[in-house]
């Protein structure tokens, strides 16, 4: 055996930091329209090559290419990217109603809009999604879920369906097929497979949709997600948003340095895809391939899907200690809105008059909105749900103990 | 509440049969995989072989591989994929395969299922429950002998049960079954084939031979939260569960103390009036546990007895526990709190 | 021991600057990277970043990448690599961002950390320190407040400290940092910038303003298992430690109430002597707590104290917790063991 | 959208079950030679290939072909099969004991032996492995472990080195590189790669090397490992050994349906193997390459053994319930012991005459010890270590409470 030279730890940095900008060659893109679309019921292991390419439709100039360029509706995409604007207005005003200490604190999806949204008009009503902290498009697309109760959840206010519970952001919604967020990172992922576990034992057709951020994927239940999806062919999308950063480390921390997330799933058995999550169209085709792939028996698909944190990571956060102050002008794959309006513009199905139309409307609806939460309370102005709440759905019955605990706080 | 007043919380035909603990188990689970077609059954081992135990034998062949099947090796996975389930409408029913392996599963457990009503304010629920063997007696050495009954019982949200017969077994599991809160279902290992006085190098006797022994064959429950008073008794009472139960019972004998068991059978949310009417009456109070002792469910239980029978109190309430060491193998009796070491305690808190 | 005592101690230079916890933290691991070559510092965003709560802010450039360093976000990947690397020799501080989040850690915690030691008979052992923020009024809903010590502390061979200002934090986290077995290190994450008596609405005043607040800039330690007598009093002993500490004393000022009042700082194993000679003295106890009430910490205390002090106790021992409830977000300060319920358990007390 | 049929729940089953033969195809051999053996510095996505063949040196005839037949030793050869040897006399006759009731519990390694014991001889003295339960020939492979001592631990006397404490098996040899084994299955796992990044970091040339078997693998802590391994470039040999069995279920059930668990290394970027288990030669060099790939700083491998659990899990199964009876007679992999004597035979390094011998020299050796040992004590006897043991070694010193504990014991 040779003499050995002494080891020494490799501790994963971005190229990028304050100050130094960021070389984003390790995202490694494709050309739009490059990547081959495999029938849905494609052998997982046979997806090896997309799970390290990226899927892209939509070009610089704003067309469609390629194979994963499917007919679709304009008015869908007119849908999309108004739910889009929504989202970011919503987002931008939430944001300030924090700073003015209405709520405690608040997340946005800045950047990431086209994900949830292309992804939520690619399933069927009563599939269900079970959403990480940074999905509200799921939500804000839906005509059937009402604004002004969200942001009572925001405001933690007497009209907070959760009742003052949970930190702002962390809805529940189980007819929109949105289940309850957790605090703790990763733990609905493998809750995703058994719920489509279940619904493969019952017979039913519904498929279930699990979330998860590229930093969270280094938590257990990722893993076993993938494990059970796999050994189960359970119906089941499994979403990994790459934004690039986990609060203050960047992918490469969580394990996404010389590979890819979605390399991950084909490890494990399990049919995968990367694709430019800021492209609405490559996120509405390839939701809409791995929900058919679920929906037909076939198993579970892993999407890692490549965008940007544009914002902080939540109202606490300060990003400019951690990476260039203006990285988001230099990433590549751009903003999910703008790329989208371009291509709309660019087949003749959007204008942009008809863009500052809605724009200007959106902003009157969220408003609208807002000042009909806050006339029900806001945190700061102690409006809240009563105390005597608290003690309630611990158990479905109220307790003995919790009965005397109630009483001893005298409400 | 004693044995009599049990049956009458059955609606179950009168015909009983001699069943182990691992048959009124498997009892439980066929009559409820029958009733309910929302009901699965999973974990390690449980499907085609049938458990390691053999708790689940029979059944997949009964009710078919998507009712009662094998899981990986993942505890996490396990119960977060029952979470998942009860989010869409079924109630699993999982196995850990040792009381000493739920760790991994421990932030579905404590963070998702015991929390999963309250913070989604009833939209979703997790009506699982989660049957784990857990105690020693078997040379099964520090991973396959603790009880770890006192970290559920801190977790709001969570049902713990711990049966220390097969009628209470079936009972209870049915019950915990049907029950729309997470219910966590400790089967004392030890009890499995037989009750247990705790004298180890006597022969075994089987549950045949004894009275709890007798299981009614279909569907009955016995309430969730409902202590059961073993032996009714004058000069002391005795809070225990699980396996210690028959310990208290000939340690008490043995010591000529003529002392009030109660068998809590719930431990959290727990039977406190059946407690306080006893203590209240006796004065004098020992808490027995095979867990080890600091912070075990014994604390608690003290604390109770103390905040509500304080001025009935003649001494101080005695905990006879494991040591607070992991569970030795080979010294495995002498960890173990058996009949004597029972007895010792008994007899200091009739002296104080 | 009192505060006096505590500087006996010490090994500093007489040299003491105004700290938040924050910065007294910090210094505490500045000092032992600088003195001990094997211990290393990691966890999610302490690295380039330095913490969410900037504990560590600086030490990766002051003491480069291989000894302070980000990890993924695995907290049983983090523990898991700290107990290996205490098998090689090192001795890692890991942070878990929020005690919440130690589930997954879980496992790696309670089966091998708290049992290497016994398990391979001192062949290979972890001495590694766990720093997790811990308990409420932040607004930080119920994954970011809770109180998890009586977890820790049914678990033998673990340690569990909870500091209550920056002195202590300094000094029990190197202690903790040279100890040979594994510490549970709970940050009570209210006090990080100020001493806090519970009254949520007042201006919140500075460390620097605080006794507790001057710290030494070198090496000194907090003896591990020594509390410490915040203010000794007459009439009742009151048993706690960490956010509750200023809590208890506003609520004895303001009931008018000469307690003594006993910061455990250590949790397990812990000073009895201490708490054993002040109830001894007063007749009267009350224990108070952040953590849910059943089968918190409290409850061993009260089982210790009815244990040791049964006979000169005048009153029941009262329990002052936080409710059996997941930790709700709009309705914190009714959920806050605050000062007026802190003073009525004083005065029940006082009564019984 | 087309309408669906209803979802159904797929279960792996294993193609035998008492009574009905497996079908080893499922199994994808590669022949011996085949596979190419890339250089130690190569990158983690290049090994790809490697991760679904099957590395295998010994052909059917005993000969050693292809790339990975490396200029051996014949002395370290004969080595490893008297250890591999001495390794199954252990086994059986510790088995016997346990039914003896000498001891409370055991557990061989009976088909498995080449692994642990060639992997041994590639190691270098200071490097730290992370066993699990199965791994005892890395033991009784060394000349420094004192096979009376281990049968100590196993009878529970009062010799016992680890006082009483651990179940038999459970043995702990830091002196030897044999990290204390836990009940826990996984946890190891990622103290391997810990430990391994302790050595990177204080700049040592030590490497781990971490077990674990399939079943084991749908742990967190295996996947944990593997990202942690990836992140940092830990010098740790990440190994799987699949014996196709975990109690009662078979490799399927764990994941390995459709895939390969060598394919999950490469999923997260580290170099991954897949290699006869049953192949002391392949095994030697691929446990060599991966040692070299470490110490050079180049990061972890994975390599899963592929061999068969010939025996019952522990004492306590009966695998009669769950696979056919004669299973292993037609795993296409063979028995290791014979196949390395047939490849010494057949380069003239060996003969039937010398295997005899050796055969009853190991066995006199083991019976020796075991009567050693036995005159200590055993389980049945109660001659045990003192009660009093039981509470050192919680903490570091005595604390107060367990100090009084031990005298209500009155020990
Ligand atoms: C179990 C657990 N550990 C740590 C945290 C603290 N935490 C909250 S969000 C976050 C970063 C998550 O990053 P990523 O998964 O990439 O999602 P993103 O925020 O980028 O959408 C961390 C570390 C947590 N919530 N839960
Ligand atoms: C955390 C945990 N869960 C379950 C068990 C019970 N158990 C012990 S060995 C085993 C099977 C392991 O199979 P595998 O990893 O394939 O290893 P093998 O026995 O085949 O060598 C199981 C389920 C355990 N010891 N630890
Ligand atoms: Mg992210
Ligand atoms: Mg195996």
């Amino acid at each position: 055996m040779t003499r050995h030279q002494a080891l020494h730890l490799h501790v994963p940095e971005p190229t990028g930091r304050p100050g130094r900008e960021t070389d984003f060659s390790y995202l490694r893109l494709s050309r739009a329209g490059k990547i081959r679309r495999p029938p849905v019921d494609t052998q997982a292991l046979a997806t090896r090559d997309l799970a390290y390419g990226l899927v892209r439709v939509l070009d610089d100039e704003g067309r469609a290419l390629g194979p994963w360029a499917s007919q679709i509706d304009p008015q869908l995409l007119r849908r999309g990217l108004a739910a889009m604007m929504k989202t970011r207005i919503f987002d931008a005003r939430m944001l300030i109603a924090q700073r003015q200490k209405k709520m405690s604190f608040y997340m946005q999806c800045l950047g990431e809009e086209a994900i949830a949204i292309a992804h939520a008009l690619a399933l069927a009503p009563g599939d269900m999604c079970f959403p990480t902290y940074r999905q509200q498009g799921l939500l804000l697309v839906r005509e059937d879920v009402d604004m002004v109760e969200m942001i009572c959840q925001l405001l933690s206010n007497g009209r907070d369906p959760l009742k003052g519970r949970q930190l702002p952001v962390m809805y529940s919604y189980k007819r929109a097929g949105f289940f309850s967020i957790s605090g703790n990172l990763a733990t609905q992922f493998i809750q995703a497979v058994g719920w489509a576990m279940a619904s493969a034992i019952k017979g039913d057709t519904r498929i279930a949709s699990g979330w998860i951020g590229d930093g969270a994927t280094a938590e257990a239940d990722f893993d076993t997600a993938l494990t059970f999806a796999h050994v189960y062919r359970a119906p089941v999308i499994l979403n990994v948003v790459n934004n690039q950063w986990a609060i203050s480390t960047f992918q490469g921390i969580a394990g996404g340095e010389g590979t890819t997330f979605a390399a991950r799933g084909v490890g494990c058995g399990i049919a995968s895809l990367r694709v430019d999550g800021n492209d609405f169209l490559a996120v509405h085709a390839a939701s809409q391939w791995a929900a058919e792939r679920a929906r037909s028996n076939f198993g579970p698909t892993l999407i890692e899907w490549v965008t940007y944190r544009a914002g902080p990571h939540s109202s606490s956060d300060d990003p400019g200690k951690y990476r260039p102050a203006d990285d988001w002008a230099h990433f590549p794959l751009g903003d999910p809105i703008a790329r989208l309006k371009q291509h709309l513009i660019a087949i003749g199905a959007w204008s942009e008059k008809e863009n500052e139309e809605a724009q200007r409307e959106l902003e009157a609806q969220v408003a609208a909105a807002q000042k009909e939460a806050e006339s029900h309370g806001t945190l700061a102005d102690g409006h809240l749900r009563s105390a005597a709440e608290m003690f309630q759905d611990v158990y479905k019955e109220l307790p003995e103990h919790l009965r005397r605990q109630r009483q001893e706080l005298g409400v | 509440m004693d044995v009599t007043e049990q049956s009458s919380e059955t609606t179950a035909s009168a015909r009983c049969t001699p069943m182990t603990m691992i048959q009124a188990l498997r009892s439980a689970m066929d009559v409820m995989l029958e009733r309910d077609s929302n009901v699965v059954v999973f974990g390690q081992d449980v499907g085609y072989f049938g458990g390691v135990f053999r708790c689940t034998e029979g059944l997949q062949k009964k009710y078919g591989q998507s009712r009662v099947f094998d899981a990986p090796i993942s505890e996490g996975g396990i119960v977060g994929a029952a979470v998942g389930m009860g989010a869409y409408g079924l109630r699993a029913v999982v196995e850990i395969q040792f009381a000493d392996y739920f760790y991994p599963a421990s932030d579905q457990i404590v963070s998702e299922a015991a929390r999963l009503r309250y913070r989604s304010v009833g939209d979703f629920t997790a009506p699982i429950t989660i049957r784990m063997p857990c105690g020693g007696g078997i040379y099964g050495g520090q991973t396959h002998s603790q009880s770890p009954e006192a970290m559920f019982t801190h977790v709001c949200g969570l049902r713990t049960v711990m049966p220390s017969n097969p009628y209470d077994a079936k009972g209870l599991l049915i019950a915990a079954i049907e029950c729309d809160d997470p219910v966590i279902f400790l089967e004392p290992k030890r009890l499995y084939n037989g009750p247990f006085d705790g004298h180890h190098d006597s022969p075994v006797i089987p549950w045949s031979q004894h009275r709890l022994g007798a299981v009614p064959e279909g569907y009955y429950t016995v309430a969730l939260a409902s202590a059961s008073v073993l032996r009714p008794g004058s000069e002391l009472t005795v809070l225990t569960y699980g396996t210690m139960v028959f310990v208290a019972e000939a340690a008490a004998a043995e010591a000529g103390i003529d002392a009030e068991i109660i068998d809590l059978r719930s431990i959290w949310p727990l039977d406190l009036e059946t407690i306080v009417a006893s203590v209240r009456k006796t004065g004098r109070c020992v808490v027995v546990h095979e867990a080890t002792r600091t912070s075990g469910f014994g604390a608690e239980l003290v604390a109770l007895v103390q905040e509500h029978c304080f001025y009935q109190l003649e001494a101080p309430i005695e905990r006879v526990t494991g040591w607070d060491t992991p569970y030795p193998h080979a010294q495995e009796w002498a960890y173990f709190p058996g009949p004597e070491r029972v007895a010792a305690g008994f007899k200091r808190a009739m002296q104080g």
